[in-house]
């Protein structure tokens, strides 16, 4: 171990190397909260003077009159968490299914849902949309959760993660005189959260971006997710000279989700980094 | 903790999601779906119409006024991400489209060949609007078929905004009025002349990510040599000396650097803010700010803006225009829907110069002619584009979609990443296949 | 079937049930009406005329469709490799217990939690030539700006940088994955071998992260040749077509022309493709022996 | 009802697919009995242990316990508890939940499940460990965690699935004796799968040598050793192995078989003559205390020595015989022979034991004690 300590520890030339790539990686960022503390009128002459003072949370207070953007933030929060919960239940239960139960014609059904993982969204909105047009899902967060829990990925993990635990607990439970459906949820759903984390934050952030969808399911505004909101105010000629403003609702967009990655850092980087079925 | 908090959290959502859901009180219920951006942060609830500015901000005191003077009503209005209409396609197929919609006059066509509109003669006659005194080209706008379609709200064309401060520089003035070209080689001589008397481009155009720029320079252009660029419904023409000429103008400018490059829409808008360029080729929509610029001291362009039709560079004057219009997208509706309809349109017609603050040209005569209008800053100067625009023959149906694709070949053409030919033949191609299948 | 077959799928049913539905209902079912609708002139209010194979012969000599699938796989073979590479730099690199790897990983992940509008609003505003933050860098030091989002050579390539920035989260934390599930005696007795830091990456740590890789590569590939949101916010797919992904012009084909079966054909021409690569890829990565 | 277990197998049958693991078991337990399946790894013996326990099903046959027909009931109905190989806690309870988890699963009230989990902690020691998770625990604490998960369940019939086999030397010794006494407190039969004879041995009441699918021979464990049904069981149990040598039967009037080596010495044994003459070929087997170390000369035979391995209080030889055979004898703790010395074997025919063609052991008529 001691002569492997330096595979531990990040080199000099690591770190050089490193910081450069992480003030690629933070310097857009640092750039638009610097263009959203600036008035408008002063970038419009010259984007320049983000760089130098003086800055004004103006926009910040514009923002916080009366725009939508609360509500769209809401939606956006409903439909990325109801997804999320939606996705993780059916998930688990599928993917518990398909690593332990036997039954006739397994195999090729796991193919089958691995088949939707090729699917592009654009071969099925079109028809989707039709479909839920007939059942009157539009402009609601049912119309916007459904399509996200067809997740045939999240299916794949979590059969795969499934498969990782010995069996030797599932016949413990048995001996033990558990149902299977005591075995799966006291027994190995439990052992399954780093794999839920996992697929939680993914799934999360991908219903968070989601843009293709909401855009045509909720065409009403005050059903918009934060993304088609945001998109609303930004393909308009009418903002082009509010430069600071746009800037300002995308950090503010950006700011919830990014406090709770801030807060909760750790266990999603480590509920990712130690799931142990990320294959 | 963490369990606590997440389900206080899901409590709230749960109850906006019932508070979204929870009935409404019995008034009637009209939607009202618009673009024009959304700028509620700054006119949220306010119904001062005259102290609005701009588009978003008037449109958006409109209707806030009309909400406040129609207590009995429940206006549902809705902001979509322009231009709207993947939302509104959607919406129609999904069977639940907006009771009114803004719409361009030259889609109109698109929604009405499928039996998707209403005709809104009744609804006009109602609401009290006369037909007859819409102005020709907004008439002409919503009129398909021998029927109404729509409520014309404006007209919308392409100008020459002029900075002419840089122009006295280049001496391209006279008489405190911009000296215009009266041809493609005057205009080049004078591009010529003012970019070497102030280092700066004659022209500002938007031409990355907007079609529109260079289809409206193109049809306004054919239009002038009176070259038939739909001889039917399932054709375009391009291939034509008309076109050519005037295609090869814009790419001898941009050749030459005698016009701004690689810049959108905002790149540009603030180019011409700045003072960078001579004359930027924009639309009615930028008369309103533009003016406001021009009055503040210490702006590049503090007295020192103008605002002209597009010259005549060949055959006669012309403009292509276009307009915008409230249509009524069919479905069901009740006697007190229609009702609420009808005042809200003639709400609307009854503000027609509102609206025209924002530099648009009014669809009604009576604005046309009122004092109050006339006495706007520029608006005897763009009187001509009322006159002298047209929009394209009504049959052509699918013009948003012929105006992104000819646009998008014309822009290879003009920064020279296809022949001039080639590109007229792309489009023309491209454009035929798709009327083909109409 | 036997009895005990059905009791199994009795059994099995109330596991696989709901989300089958689902997957069926939503995601198959679509996709099978898709198919029909490929089959015919449509538009999106119902209207349908059985065509036989006229969008699938269109689609074959369709230039704007060749030169869209031409960008797609141009900008996949870009994206893939070069995402790829750098998440597994950064895995290897922050693949350390203690505060500084941890604060790093945390900053490389957070471009991931941003939405396609805000991420192309931010790289608009680096990228663009008169207001852009590269464009002040470029100007303070006295150079003409690069017109990043309007040059046909680079506009593809700006999406892909965008692209590249908002994606490195996800497949770098699928490598920290899999390199915390190498056992860590592996590396001793490689360095009870004397096997220096190349050897001991390219003999054991690669072999053993091939697994991940054929995944990040697979799952990757999917979701960059189904490239759309960044490309039509950032460049429209402009100019003159030279960034527009085969989706943009799926989204065109049926948003702006209405043409709906046309559309659907091109749907499922990319799925056809997007299955066959990543068929293939699965196939190249797993039928070598398992080191 | 029948308290004491009396487990009992008739023919079971088990297969996947063509492959067959166990071709018609049979056994009968007493009650209260402590019973090893000894034997390689693959010979069947863990597949038969989780057939009683219902992790399998049966292709055929019956499983009895206490007079019931278990073999259809899932295991969690069948009065039995199991010890796995690698524990098998859940990871995310407590020892308290794990010890509770098969108790509320079968309804029982919750004082008496919170009595019975603090009396099986306190016999087992681990009552200050009752809160905390397994991952916090020993190996030894783990092990015993896991046979207080089974205690608290008061099972007719125990399985132990090599519950020794991940513990080191000298806590599997401990663990032997608390084995051992826990079979004395509690009332049930046990079951243990093992492929340690030592530790079956000393374990169990019976053994049950299981090889190629079968029950080889049952019975108690110095019965095994002194009187092997066969040349597997004989060369299985014991160490070294036993010595098999092929013998020839020589003619005589003794109800004993005189048989000669392949060397030509003779040995005379104490296995009755009935049966054998005719037979075919037969084999001896003499395990190697039997083989005593001598001088050149003075023994049964001479023979080579190939190895020596040396154990302190006795010594192990590997020889030759003349005929190549080879055969392992035993010498003093402080023997001086080296590899390569010509040394006397003095084989106690005695205590020889004779194998017929059919591979069946024959054995002396008193047998002797080693």
């Amino acid at each position: 171990m001691k002569g492997l300590a330096d595979r531990h520890r990040l080199s000099p030339l690591a770190l050089a190397g490193l910081s450069v790539a992480a003030l690629v990686m933070v310097a857009p960022l640092l750039w638009t909260v610097a263009l959203s503390l600036k008035s408008n009128a002063e970038l419009m002459r010259d984007s320049g003077t983000a760089f130098f003072a003086p800055y004004t949370l103006e926009n910040y207070r514009a923002i916080l009159q009366g725009s939508q953007v609360f509500g769209w933030l809401l939606n956006s929060l409903i439909v990325s968490l109801g997804t999320t919960l939606g996705v993780l239940a059916l998930c688990s239960l599928a993917g518990y299914g398909f690593a332990r139960l036997e039954f006739p014609g397994r195999r090729a059904l796991f193919v089958f849902v691995l088949l939707g993982l090729a699917v592009p969204e654009q071969a099925v909105i079109l028809p989707r949309h039709q479909l839920f047009a007939d059942f009157g899902l539009h402009n609601s967060y049912p119309g916007l959760i459904l399509p996200g829990l067809a997740a045939p990925f999240g299916v794949f993990f979590m059969a795969q993660y499934f498969r990782g635990i010995p069996r030797e607990l599932d016949e413990a439970a048995l001996l033990d005189g558990a149902s299977r459906w005591t075995l799966f949820w006291k027994v190995l759903l439990p052992l399954t959260w780093p794999a839920q984390a996992t697929l939680g934050v993914f799934t999360f952030l991908a219903s968070w971006n989601d843009y293709w969808w909401p855009l045509i399911s909720a065409t009403r505004s005050d059903r918009f997710t934060l993304t088609v909101g945001l998109a609303s105010s930004q393909m308009n000629y009418a903002q082009t000279s509010g430069l600071g403003y746009l800037m300002a609702q995308a950090v503010f967009a950006a700011l919830p989700i990014l406090i709770v990655y801030a807060l909760f850092q750790k266990q999603i980087v480590g509920a990712m980094a130690g799931a142990a079925a990320a294959r | 903790m963490k369990s606590r908090a997440l389900l206080r959290l899901a409590a709230v959502a749960i109850m906006g999601a019932a508070m979204g859901c929870a009935p409404e009180e019995r008034r009637t219920e009209i939607s009202v779906q618009r673009f024009f951006g959304e700028c509620g942060a700054v006119y949220g609830r306010s119904t001062e119409v005259a102290a609005a500015e701009g588009e978003c901000g008037i449109v958006t005191t409109l209707i806030n006024r009309f909400a406040a003077e129609n207590p009995d009503l429940d206006v549902d209005a809705n902001v979509v991400a322009w231009p709207g209409y993947a939302q509104l396609t959607a919406q129609i197929a999904a069977g639940d489209p907006p009771d009114l919609v803004t719409m361009h006059q030259s889609v109109i066509s698109d929604y009405q060949a499928r039996g998707l509109l209403e005709p809104m003669d009744d609804l006009l006659r109602q609401a009290g609007v006369r037909p007859e005194d819409f102005t020709a080209a907004g008439r002409r706008g919503v009129t398909k078929e021998g029927l109404i379609y729509g409520l014309p709200w404006d007209t919308v064309g392409g100008l020459y905004h002029v900075n002419t401060g840089l122009f006295a520089q280049a001496g391209l003035m006279t008489n405190g009025k911009p000296v215009v070209p009266r041809s493609a080689e005057e205009l080049l001589e004078h591009a010529r002349r003012f970019k070497s008397a102030t280092g700066r481009p004659y022209l500002i155009q938007s031409q990355v990510n907007d079609p529109a720029t260079h289809v409206r320079n193109l049809y306004t252009y054919l239009l002038a040599q009176d070259a038939v660029v739909f001889p039917d419904p399932q054709h375009i023409r391009l291939r034509t000396p008309e076109a050519r000429r005037v295609v090869e103008l814009f790419r001898t400018l941009e050749r030459e650097a005698l016009t701004t490059r690689n810049q959108d829409y905002p790149a540009a808008t603030a180019s011409f803010l700045n003072g960078e360029g001579g004359v930027f080729l924009t639309g009615t929509w930028m008369l309103g700010p533009f003016e406001e610029e021009a009055r503040t001291p210490g702006r590049p362009l503090h007295d020192s803006y103008a605002v002209i039709p597009y010259p005549r560079l060949w055959g006669r004057r012309a403009a292509f225009v276009d307009g915008h219009a409230w249509v009524a997208p069919k479905r069901e509706r009740s006697p007190e829907q229609r009702r609420a309809l009808a005042r809200f349109i003639g709400f609307m017609a009854a503000h027609n110069f509102d609206w025209s603050r924002t530099g648009h040209l009014p669809a009604f005569r009576s604005v046309v002619e009122s004092p109050e209008f006339q006495a706007l800053p520029h608006r005897s100067d763009i009187a001509p584009l009322a006159a002298a625009g047209a929009p394209l023959p009504s049959f052509v149906q699918r013009q948003a979609a012929i105006e992104s694709m000819v646009g998008e070949e014309l822009a290879s053409a003009i920064t020279g990443a296809k022949t001039v030919e080639a590109a007229l033949r792309d489009a023309e191609r491209r454009v035929n296949d798709l009327l083909a299948r109409l | 079937m036997n009895a005990q077959g059905r009791r199994n799928l009795l059994q099995a049913a109330p596991f696989i049930g709901p989300f089958l539905l689902l997957y069926v209902g939503l995601l198959i079912y679509p996709l099978l009406d898709g198919l029909t609708l490929s089959f015919h002139r449509a538009d999106p209010f119902g209207g349908r005329a059985f065509a036989g194979l006229e969008n699938y012969a269109r689609l074959a000599s369709d230039p704007v469709f060749g030169q869209a699938l031409g960008n797609t796989f141009k900008y996949a073979v870009v994206v893939v490799p070069v995402l790829t590479a750098i998440t597994l730099a950064l895995a290897l690199a922050l693949n350390k217990p203690g505060r500084t790897a941890s604060v790093f990983r945390g900053l490389f992940f957070s471009s991931a939690v941003l939405s396609v509008t805000i991420i192309t609003l931010i790289w608009r505003f680096v990228l663009t030539p008169d207001a852009g933050l590269l464009a002040e860098v470029w100007e303070a030091a006295g150079r003409e700006p690069v017109p990043f989002l309007s040059h046909p050579d680079l506009a593809l390539l700006a999406v892909a940088v965008a692209t590249i920035w908002w994606s490195i989260g996800l497949p770098m934390m699928l490598f920290l994955a899999g390199l915390q599930q190498i056992p860590e005696d592996i590396f001793e007795a490689a360095a009870l071998d004397r096997a220096n830091r190349w050897t001991t990456f390219r003999r054991i740590t690669l072999p053993s992260l091939r697994r991940t890789a054929v995944l990040v590569v697979m799952l990757q590939t999917a979701a960059q040749l189904q490239l759309f949101g960044q490309a039509q916010l950032l460049t429209a797919g402009g100019p003159g077509g030279a960034s527009r992904p085969v989706v943009l012009f799926i989204y065109e084909t049926a948003f702006t022309r209405w043409e709906l079966g046309y559309a659907s054909a091109l749907a499922q021409v990319l799925f056809v493709l997007i299955l066959a690569v990543t068929l293939l890829q699965f196939r190249a990565g797993t039928s070598r022996r398992e080191p | 009802m029948v308290t004491l277990a009396s487990l009992e197998l008739i023919e079971v049958r088990k297969a996947y697919g063509a492959a067959t693991v166990l071709d018609g078991v049979s056994l009968s337990m007493q009650a209260g009995e402590f019973l090893a399946f000894l034997g390689p790894s693959g010979s069947g013996k863990s597949t038969l242990l989780r057939v009683i326990a219902g992790l399998e099903t049966v292709d055929g046959g019956e499983v009895r316990l206490g007079g019931r027909r278990i073999d259809q009931l899932p295991p969690g109905d069948r009065g039995v508890a199991m010890v796995f190989q690698h524990y098998a806690l859940y990871p995310h309870m407590s020892v308290r939940d794990n010890m509770a988890f098969g108790l509320r699963n079968a309804g029982v009230a919750k004082g008496e499940i919170g009595r019975r989990v603090l009396d099986a902690a306190r016999v087992l020691e681990i009552e200050p460990e009752l809160d905390r998770k397994p991952a916090q625990l020993s190996g030894g604490q783990r092990q015993r965690v896991a046979i207080g998960r089974a205690i608290v369940k008061q099972p007719q019939l125990f399985l132990l699935d090599e519950p020794l086999s991940n513990l080191d030397a000298a806590l599997r010794m401990r663990t032997r004796v608390q084995l051992a006494e826990l079979r004395n407190r509690v009332d049930a039969a046990f079951i243990m799968v093992t492929h340690d004879q030592a530790e079956a041995m000393t374990l169990a009441d019976r053994v049950a040598v299981i090889h190629d699918r079968r029950i080889q021979q049952v019975g108690p464990p110095m019965e095994i050793y002194a009187r092997p049904a066969n040349v597997w069981v004989a060369r299985f149990v014991g160490s070294p192995a036993m010595n098999v040598a092929p013998v020839e039967l020589l003619d005589g009037e003794s109800d004993s078989a005189s048989v000669r080596l392949g060397d030509g010495s003779q040995v005379d044994t104490r296995v009755p003559r009935a049966g054998l003459a005719g037979a075919g070929p037969l084999q001896i087997g003499l395990r190697a205390e039997s083989v005593r170390v001598t001088g050149a000369g003075a023994g049964t035979t001479d023979a080579r020595v190939e190895l020596v391995e040396r154990l302190g209080d006795r010594t192990l030889v590997y020889a030759r015989l003349s005929d190549g055979q080879a055969l392992t004898g035993e010498d003093r703790g402080a023997s001086r022979v080296q590899a390569g010395d010509i040394v006397g074997l003095r084989i106690e025919g005695a205590a020889a034991h004779l194998f017929a063609p059919d591979g069946s052991g024959r054995h002396p008529v008193e047998s002797t004690t080693a």
